[in-house]
């Protein structure tokens, strides 16, 4: 669905413009886990027929042309993974946030910048 | 040794011999010349004999070390060598001396040997004056070798060798055959280059008198100021002789030499070493490298243009 | 009608994200965030991906609000001693 | 056959069990880590080996369907080489951490186990979300180990670098599934001709993939995080970062090759090579040491990348060879050295390169860090150095020079900063001690080991190579061992395996090269002698003099120009070391392989236009080539470099001075000659070519006579008697490439003569002026004074070697000059006749100058007790004098054999009547001068001797002063600023206008690099912008339509 | 300001960048090859009713188990950096928590227990699977948490079942390798069924142990962000 995908990029964006303008961390974080939500939006979408269903045998579609009835189960199962490390990756950059908190007493990125050139 | 190298070097010595004593004479006859101009009356003619028989007379020496010892003999070994690698009378056997040893560019290199004796001689013998003075000859030196070594190539292109004696034998004939009417830029930067080799006014900065007495020499008695004073009677003739041979058409008897060389002196120290005051050491340098090297670069290209 | 559904859920989750970035308060931010995710496990389903929703609804809003606020949690009680 | 797949259960199976056992048994935790490690090598080097011997490749296919319905890896050749270097760095990493890794967590140890099994697993995957999932592996392994050194700088780096993951991620993922989407698959076998290329839409996916993965390889100047990683990182964890992950990201961008459209590809060459040249010009401002060695690698994995894009697009690849030693060359040159690097790095300790030279305290590790930072450069007998001559001669074939500049523009910058780092390291000041451990040494030498391994391998991949360079680098190596020698007998195996090595070699020399061969040999032997005065024992002097003296042989027997530019490089890299001895030489020797290397990359580029034109590495091809100015010019500049040609002499007074002092009479008898060489032999091959019109021999000659003049001029303002003599060397090398110039008979004589009469003076110049300061303890010349009661032997051959030098007759110097003339006005070079001259009448002042300023005059109250130097130092100072005495007296001894060497190439202009040699304008007798002049000499000398019972000898201070008699000698000796009068009247033509010249230049360059590196604020968000800006600008020079 | 409007200028033309994804890439009407073989034969050949699952357990299995691997380091990665604990002594929460949420805690815990189990036994058959199994057994971990914030969980007990569980993963991967057509292939075990519980070989064992592990790692990741090691 062309719309959710549209959704999905825009959420993208958003999450971006999130992350490069924020200057607290943990909104810098919160920007990555939209722009990781959009992205799954925009895999889901790409595995969409319109009319079909979920790729799940059961009494409803016993005896349909599976090939004719099914949506992608593909982008399904990488959007699964896609999640989980998402979630690793949130849960780590939080981590991070908790540590460089710990050293600087802030969370304003330009608080870390000591190494530069 | 055989009998051809005897004969050689028995010729050798002839020349030498009378060269030396028209050298002297010269010596006395320009100071004569010279205090004249100036209103004096001047010393005898034959007072540079006088000098030599008496330093060489002097009872006692003293010396700073051997380089100190042996920078006269340099000074003069130098003297004699540059004459006698020039042919000092064309077509004559006894005044063609040693020149078959080398061509022009020997010659002009013989030079330096002498003085970079001399002045390591002087130099030993601790004086700072010497060392001024040896500072500041050097110095002039590279700035008037710049026309003379202009001109010589000049001369060289000219008559397509280096050799001596074949450049005279290119001038004999006429008159208009001499080099300096023939390529009159380069002997005027070499007549130019020559003031300074004289070390007369107004290129006398290395030797001035008042100042650092006598510059290099300084130190220098007795027998060893004699044979400085030798010297500076055959080598000066040597370079007369050999500005004679490149720009004025040699000689062919000893007559012609002793009056060529006679007015080419003459030229030097009494028509312009008199006339002008001491230039300090860089303003001589200056003044080689502008005109004269101009005039000296000149020669060059209308000869190579030719 | 499911387009107008979609639309309208669509423009929830950019207000949410736009909220969840401009909100001064963090947990508030954060459950604005995990908002974003709870609606897309809805717009999972009218793609005809259950797992995905499930996965969504579990992980992307419940889980990683969590995860967000125990860490938050964290820097707070750093920032109080 | 052990299937691959149990690289990663093995991993990942222990991964799981040292959780297990964390809190059970340690010992059997580390014992499980790196059985494990074993393990993984152990599958990836029996497949390497099986595919070697070739076997067939692995295709695993998981799951037990065939691809593109599942996930498969393959592990052919190429893979097994990536597997082999990651899991062997993996391994000795691990042995360099473990002492860490024990002292923190086992934590540690799981994550770096499936770091590295990620590393596998990118190098096998084909599939793109498998790709994707080792990535974030990978990844997330790298985030947490960064915390490894728990300090803010290292976390914050390490959030810099999650921001950018991220980044590199959600880009990777939307590439990948639009991929799937247009392509169907998401496999890379079936993406590749699935027709994803043909929309807009599948260009784009495809770039984002590519992108993507090439952000990870950091490149300029979307990589401000990746800089901070490597300077916050504890180096181990660097090493991986640097070596293992870049490594692996490169793989699979060269699996993506046939994916891209083939418009990818000079867009990756482009970044690659901005990356190589920005990164390094960045670097020279850099004083920390771990994050220099960032912009090394970061410059590094860009020129790889260039390289690779590069070889892809040629139209005509020479052979397969060539691609494996280009790009394998350069990628495990910088994959083991700068894992080595960062390794030391950390066993060092210290951030600035200045604190380095605690390393000098510590041979071993002095010695493993030259080997990489050679490696680093692409010196020789490294396999980088090989990468860089084919990857040249292929650009070059293919007609990109403008890679070739880029390349090698890149390299010198880098050249610079690591050469300066190894300066500091080399000049020991500090007592402090380096504590290390053999778990931490012993990866570094066996990587450095390694290097050297491969870098011999590459012999044999190379067209145009052989093992020419192994007996000089084996007797170095041989001398190394047996420091424990004492001093003399070291020398005196030197020595004989010099004349050994003549011996074998000069016989089978022809004409000119066999005089030069003479030159190089026996003047390299006789100055060997002065090297036995030495007290103090450096262990790589002799090993280092070894190499370059047989090395400059070697350069004599080049038959191609491989051969001929492996030898340069060896005689550049290891003259450098000796200079960079000398106790102040910092500087010097920074400027001197700056400039060598300058000129060694103009020859490398002149051989591959060569290349290029000709088809054949071999020398003798270069006569066969119509067009030749370029490469002459090229060439030509390389050389002159060498000599210090006026314009490039800045190097010269510097290490001329700064070198020890017996090892100065190498540089300016024997090695400079080196230049002259490549001259001579450029014009036998080239003859006289012309370039748009102008004849590059007149120039050339131009040249010449200029450097013979500044020279001379230089040389007589100086008070630092060394200075003084490399002008003065200067300036004679300035005859000798005039003489060269001319190009006839009589010119090339001339040029040889002075060659050989240079190699006599100078050699008794510098020998005499080592011993010298072995005495005295200064080199300002008016400090000195009145030596010559003190060393009258050392006086008397510096007076007969200054009489050579002036060209004053009888001694031969004179025959150098006439020759010089003649040869010049036979070709109507009238100009440049006067100015030699002049430049001939200069060289008299500073002639007399040390004559005067040091052994005459007034003696100072402090050197008054100073001795003749040892007899070391006399012996070969006399050897030379016996040579200038001989041919001063029979010149033909000389001439004779140089006029026949050059009659091979030109009919002769000169002839002999006895012993006078006839030129076609003049001649000249040297023995009847010398004759003359002693008989001249004799007889005023006899009068004085006679009158010698009249001298008094008296003490020096014993002048006649009138009025103002000054109460010290020493404040009577007129020495300092001698020529203050010329300086008024010519000194403005020695102002040091060219050095002011590289000067600005070299600050421009600094201070450009210096503007950009300003990019790099330090803001995470700043950094995630320069690589949205980095993507956009690129996909925007794409032009996809 | 200028940075945020350079921000906004790129961010814009990004957007532009990514619009050939929304114009030339329209909806499908059809199943791609590999999607449709998934499809048509997945059920014949994995036996599995939910074909997602077929496709993450057994076609794309080197991928799932990469994920276990992700979840394995994250939580192995966060207790590394938090191995220092914060300088300040960890402060004892304020309050503890109501009776009605320890009481309700009691009633639900074995309930979502139970609810996990099912999801992921049942996830071949029906939506959901390891994954959200794990996340559900996570939350009746969570529930206990928050009921007891005293109390700690046994660490070396989930920490044992989370490697236990992995190395179990990897020998029924073996055993596709050895007993079936490659690494994960869940064929070793009979197809049994469509639509049974024990069917479609190894599927649903395998998914239990994701379903596990995956709980023993979230519940790792959260401890170990509520308090740190000591």
């Amino acid at each position: 669905m062309t719309v959710i995908s549209i959704l999905g990029f825009i959420l993208i964006i958003i999450g971006l413009w999130g992350m490069l303008t924020q200057k607290n961390i943990i909104k810098m974080i919160i920007g990555f886990s939209i722009i990781d939500t959009g992205l799954h939006l925009v895999i889901v979408s790409i595995g969409f027929i319109k009319g079909r269903t979920a790729p799940i045998i059961s009494k409803a579609v016993e005896g349909l042309d599976t090939g004719k009835n099914f949506i992608d189960p593909v982008p399904s199962a990488l959007v699964l993974t896609a999640i989980v490390i998402g979630l690793a990756i949130t849960a780590l950059m939080l981590v991070y946030a908790v540590k460089l908190f710990r050293f600087k007493r802030s969370l304003q990125i330009e608080d870390f910048e000591e190494l530069k050139w | 040794m055989n009998s051809v190298t005897l004969i050689l070097i028995g010729n050798a010595i002839l020349s030498l011999f009378l060269i030396t004593i028209w050298g002297l004479t010269l010596n006395g006859m320009v100071m004569k010349i010279v205090a004249r101009v100036h209103g004096r009356f001047g010393p005898p003619v034959w007072q540079p004999f006088l000098d030599i028989i008496k330093n060489n007379a002097k009872r006692t020496m003293i010396a700073h070390g051997t380089m100190f010892f042996l920078g006269p003999v340099f000074r003069i070994a130098s003297g004699i060598g540059t004459y006698l690698f020039i042919p000092a009378i064309f077509g004559s056997t006894v005044f063609s001396n040693f020149s078959f040893s080398g061509d022009v560019f020997l010659v002009m290199y013989f030079i330096f040997f002498g003085q970079l004796g001399m002045a390591l001689g002087a130099g030993e013998s601790g004086h700072p004056y010497s060392p001024i003075g040896v500072s500041r000859g050097l110095a002039q030196m590279t700035a008037f070798e710049v026309p003379f070594s202009l001109a010589v190539i000049s001369l060289a292109v000219q008559y397509n060798t280096l050799s001596i004696t074949e450049i005279v034998a290119a001038q004999q004939g006429s008159i208009l055959n001499w080099t300096i009417f023939t390529n009159p830029l380069a002997a005027i930067a070499a007549l130019i280059a020559l003031l300074g080799m004289n070390m007369h006014n107004p290129f006398s900065i290395v030797i001035a008198p008042q100042e650092i007495p006598i510059g290099p020499p300084t130190e220098y008695h007795s027998a060893y100021l004699g044979m400085l004073q030798t010297n500076r009677a055959i080598f000066n003739i040597a370079k007369l002789v050999l500005y004679m041979n490149l720009f004025f058409g040699g000689a062919t008897n000893f007559i012609t030499l002793i009056l060529k060389t006679f007015l080419i002196y003459i030229f030097t120290s009494v028509a312009v070493g008199v006339a002008f005051p001491r230039f300090r050491t860089e303003q001589s340098i200056r003044f080689f490298l502008k005109y004269p090297a101009l005039i000296g670069l000149l020669a060059i290209i209308i000869v190579s243009i030719k | 009608m499911s387009l107008i559904i979609i639309i309208f859920l669509g423009i929830i989750m950019i207000a949410a994200a736009v909220l969840a970035l401009y909100l001064k308060n963090l947990v508030a931010a954060i459950i604005s965030a995990g908002v974003i995710s709870l609606l897309a496990s809805v717009l999972y389903l009218f793609l005809a991906a259950p797992d995905v929703a499930m996965t969504e609804a579990a992980i992307g809003s419940g889980l990683t609000t969590i995860v967000f606020l125990l860490a938050f949690n964290k820097i707070r009680s750093d920032r109080e001693d | 056959m052990v299937n691959p797949i149990y690289i990663f259960i093995t991993s990942l199976g222990a991964a799981f069990l040292l959780n297990l056992f964390q809190k059970i048994n340690r010992k059997i935790a580390d014992l499980i880590f790196f059985l494990t490690l074993a393990v993984i090598n152990y599958i990836s080097l029996f497949w390497f080996y099986q595919l070697l011997q070739g076997y067939e490749a692995a295709k695993i296919y998981t799951a037990g369907f065939l691809p593109p319905y599942s996930i498969n890896l393959y592990l052919g050749i190429e893979e097994a080489v990536f597997l082999v270097l990651i899991n062997l760095l993996g391994f000795f990493s691990a042995v360099y951490l473990y002492k860490k890794f024990r002292e923190i967590s086992i934590k540690a140890m799981i994550l770096y186990l499936v770091l590295i099994m990620g590393l596998n697993g990118l190098v096998m995957t084909r599939d793109l979300f498998n790709l994707f999932v080792f990535l974030e592996i990978t990844s997330i392994t790298t985030y947490a180990l960064i915390s490894l050194e728990d300090n803010k700088y290292s976390l914050t780096a390490g959030f810099k670098f999650i921001i950018a993951g991220g980044l590199v991620s959600t880009l990777f993922l939307i590439g990948t599934i639009y991929l799937y989407r247009l392509g169907g698959s998401l496999n890379l076998d079936f993406l590749v001709n699935s027709g994803v290329l043909n929309t807009k839409a599948g260009i784009l996916a495809t770039f984002l993939l590519v992108f993507a993965l090439l952000i990870e390889l950091k490149p300029f100047p979307a990589n401000g995080w990746a800089l901070d990683v490597y300077q916050s990182v504890h180096p181990g964890i660097a090493a991986i970062i640097a070596s293992a992950s870049s490594a692996a990201i490169f793989f699979v961008i060269y699996k993506f090759i046939p994916l891209m459209p083939s418009s990818f590809l000079p867009l990756l060459a482009g970044i690659g090579g901005v990356t190589f040249v920005f990164s390094n010009l960045m670097g020279l401002k850099q004083t920390d040491a771990r994050r220099l060695l960032g912009y090394s690698s970061i410059a590094q994995m860009g020129l790889l990348l260039a390289a690779l894009a590069l070889i892809m697009q040629f139209d005509n690849l020479q052979s397969l060879s060539s691609i494996i030693v280009i790009i394998g060359g350069l990628f495990i040159n910088h994959f083991l050295a700068k894992a080595g690097l960062f390794w030391l790095a950390g066993i060092v300790q210290k951030r600035n390169i200045r604190s380095w030279k605690i390393i000098a305290n510590n041979p071993p590790l002095l010695l493993v860090f030259g080997g990489f930072i050679l490696a680093l450069i692409g010196l020789p007998p490294f396999p980088g150095f090989w990468a860089k001559w084919e990857l040249v001669m292929q650009l070059s074939a293919n007609n990109m020079m403008v890679w070739v500049w880029i390349i090698l523009a890149g390299s010198l910058l880098e050249a610079v900063y690591l050469f300066r780092w190894f300066g500091y390291a080399v000049k020991n000041t500090e007592v402090e001690e380096i504590r290390t451990e053999a778990a931490q040494y012993l990866p570094v030498l066996i990587f450095l080991l390694g290097l050297l391994y491969l870098g011999m391998e590459g012999t044999h991949l190379v067209s145009g190579a052989d093992s020419i360079y192994v007996l000089p680098v084996l007797l170095g190596v041989i001398l190394y061992v047996l420091n424990w020698l004492p001093n003399k007998l070291k020398g005196s195996l030197c020595l004989l395996a010099v004349i050994y090595f003549s011996y074998r070699l000069l016989p089978a020399l022809q004409d000119i090269y066999q005089l030069f061969g003479v030159v190089f040999l026996i003047g390299s032997a006789v100055l060997l002698i002065t090297t036995f005065a030495r007290k103090d024992i450096f262990k790589g002097f002799y090993p280092l003099l070894i190499i370059m003296i047989l090395s400059l042989g070697n350069l004599l027997q080049a038959k191609t120009s491989l051969q001929f530019f492996l030898s340069w490089e060896f005689i550049t890299i290891t003259s450098y070391l000796l200079i960079l001895r000398g106790k102040f030489s910092l500087k010097a020797a920074l400027i001197y392989i700056t400039f060598s290397l300058a000129g060694a990359y103009l020859i490398l580029a002149g051989m591959g236009l060569a290349f290029r034109d000709t088809g054949v590495v071999s020398l003798a091809g270069l006569a066969s080539i119509v067009n030749s100015g370029y490469i002459y010019v090229l060439l030509g500049l390389g050389f002159l470099i060498k000599i210090g040609i006026v314009g490039f002499h800045v190097w010269l007074p510097g290490a001329y001075t700064e070198a020890e002092d017996d090892f100065t009479p190498f540089l300016s008898a024997v090695l400079s000659k080196m230049g002259i060489f490549g001259l001579i032999m450029l014009a036998i091959l080239l003859g006289e070519p012309v370039l748009k019109g102008i004849q590059l021999n007149y120039i050339l000659g131009w040249l010449g006579v200029l450097t013979a003049f500044f020279g001379a001029l230089l040389a007589a303002f100086q008070e630092d008697i060394k200075k003084l003599l490399a002008y003065s060397s200067l300036g004679q090398l300035g005859y000798i490439v005039l003489a060269l110039a001319i190009h006839s008979h009589l010119g090339w004589v001339t040029s040889i003569y002075l060659t050989f009469t240079h190699l006599l003076f100078k050699g008794i110049l510098f020998v005499a002026v080592a011993g010298l300061l072995s005495r005295v303890k200064t080199r300002k010349m008016y400090e000195m004074g009145g030596l010559i009661n003190n060393m009258p032997l050392t006086f008397i051959s510096v007076l007969i070697a200054i009489i050579a030098l002036s060209g004053v007759p009888p001694l031969s110097g004179f025959g150098g000059k006439w020759l010089l003339y003649s040869s010049l006005l036979e070709k109507g070079w009238y100009l440049q006749a006067g100015l030699a001259f002049f430049a001939s009448t200069i060289a008299f002042l500073y002639c007399y100058r040390i004559l005067h300023s040091v052994f005459l005059g007034q003696p100072k109250t402090a050197l008054r007790d100073v001795k003749e130097p040892s007899v070391w130092y006399i012996v070969p100072q006399y050897l030379f004098l016996f040579g200038i005495m001989a041919i001063s007296m029979y010149p033909n001894l000389i001439l004779k054999p140089v006029m026949s060497a050059v009659s091979t190439y030109f009919a002769s202009s000169i002839y002999w009547e006895d012993y006078t040699v006839i030129s076609s304008l003049g001649y000249w007798n040297g023995n009847a001068v010398m004759m003359v002049t002693m008989g001249v000499f004799m007889i005023p000398l006899l009068w004085l001797l006679f009158r010698i019972k009249a001298v008094t000898k008296v003490k020096q201070f014993n002048i006649v002063y009138a009025a103002e008699r000054p109460d010290r000698p020493e404040t009577t000796h007129y020495a300092h600023n001698f020529f203050a009068h010329y300086q008024k009247a010519l000194g403005f033509l020695a102002r040091p206008k060219v050095t002011e010249f590289w000067g600005n230049i070299a600050e421009v360059i600094h201070s450009v690099g210096a503007l950009f590196r300003q990019l790099y604020t330090g803001n995470g968000q700043t950094y995630a912008i320069h690589i949205l800006i980095f993507l956009l600008i690129s996909y925007f020079i794409l032009g996809v339509k | 300001m200028a940075k945020r409007f350079i921000t906004l200028l790129l961010i814009a033309l990004l957007a532009y960048m990514f619009l050939p994804f929304i114009v030339e890439v329209d909806e499908t009407s059809q199943l791609n090859r590999v999607a449709e073989k998934y499809v048509t034969a997945g059920p014949l050949e994995l036996g599995a009713a939910n074909l997602v699952t077929a496709v993450i357990v057994t076609y794309r299995g080197l991928d799932t188990l990469g994920e276990i691997v992700v979840l394995f380091i994250a939580a192995v990665g966060i207790g590394f950096l938090l191995r220092k604990p914060s300088k300040k002594k960890i402060a004892a929460p304020k309050r503890s928590s109501s009776e009605i949420l320890r009481t309700g805690s009691d009633f639900l815990i074995p309930l979502l227990i139970l609810f996990g189990v099912y999801i992921f036994t049942h996830g071949h058959l029906t939506p959901g699977g390891g994954f959200q199994g794990g996340v559900v057994l996570t939350s009746a971990a969570l529930l206990f948490m928050l009921s007891n914030t005293e109390a700690r969980f046994n660490k070396q007990l989930t920490e044992v079942i989370e490697s236990v569980s992995g190395i179990f993963y990897l020998i029924i991967g073996i055993l596709g390798l050895i007993l079936a057509g490659g690494f994960l292939d869940s064929r070793f075990l009979q197809l049994g069924e469509m639509g049974r519980l024990f069917s479609a070989g190894a599927i649903p064992i395998i998914y239990s142990i994701i379903g596990i592990k995956v709980g023993m790692e979230l519940i790792g990741i959260l401890e170990k962000l509520r308090k740190e090691e000591i």
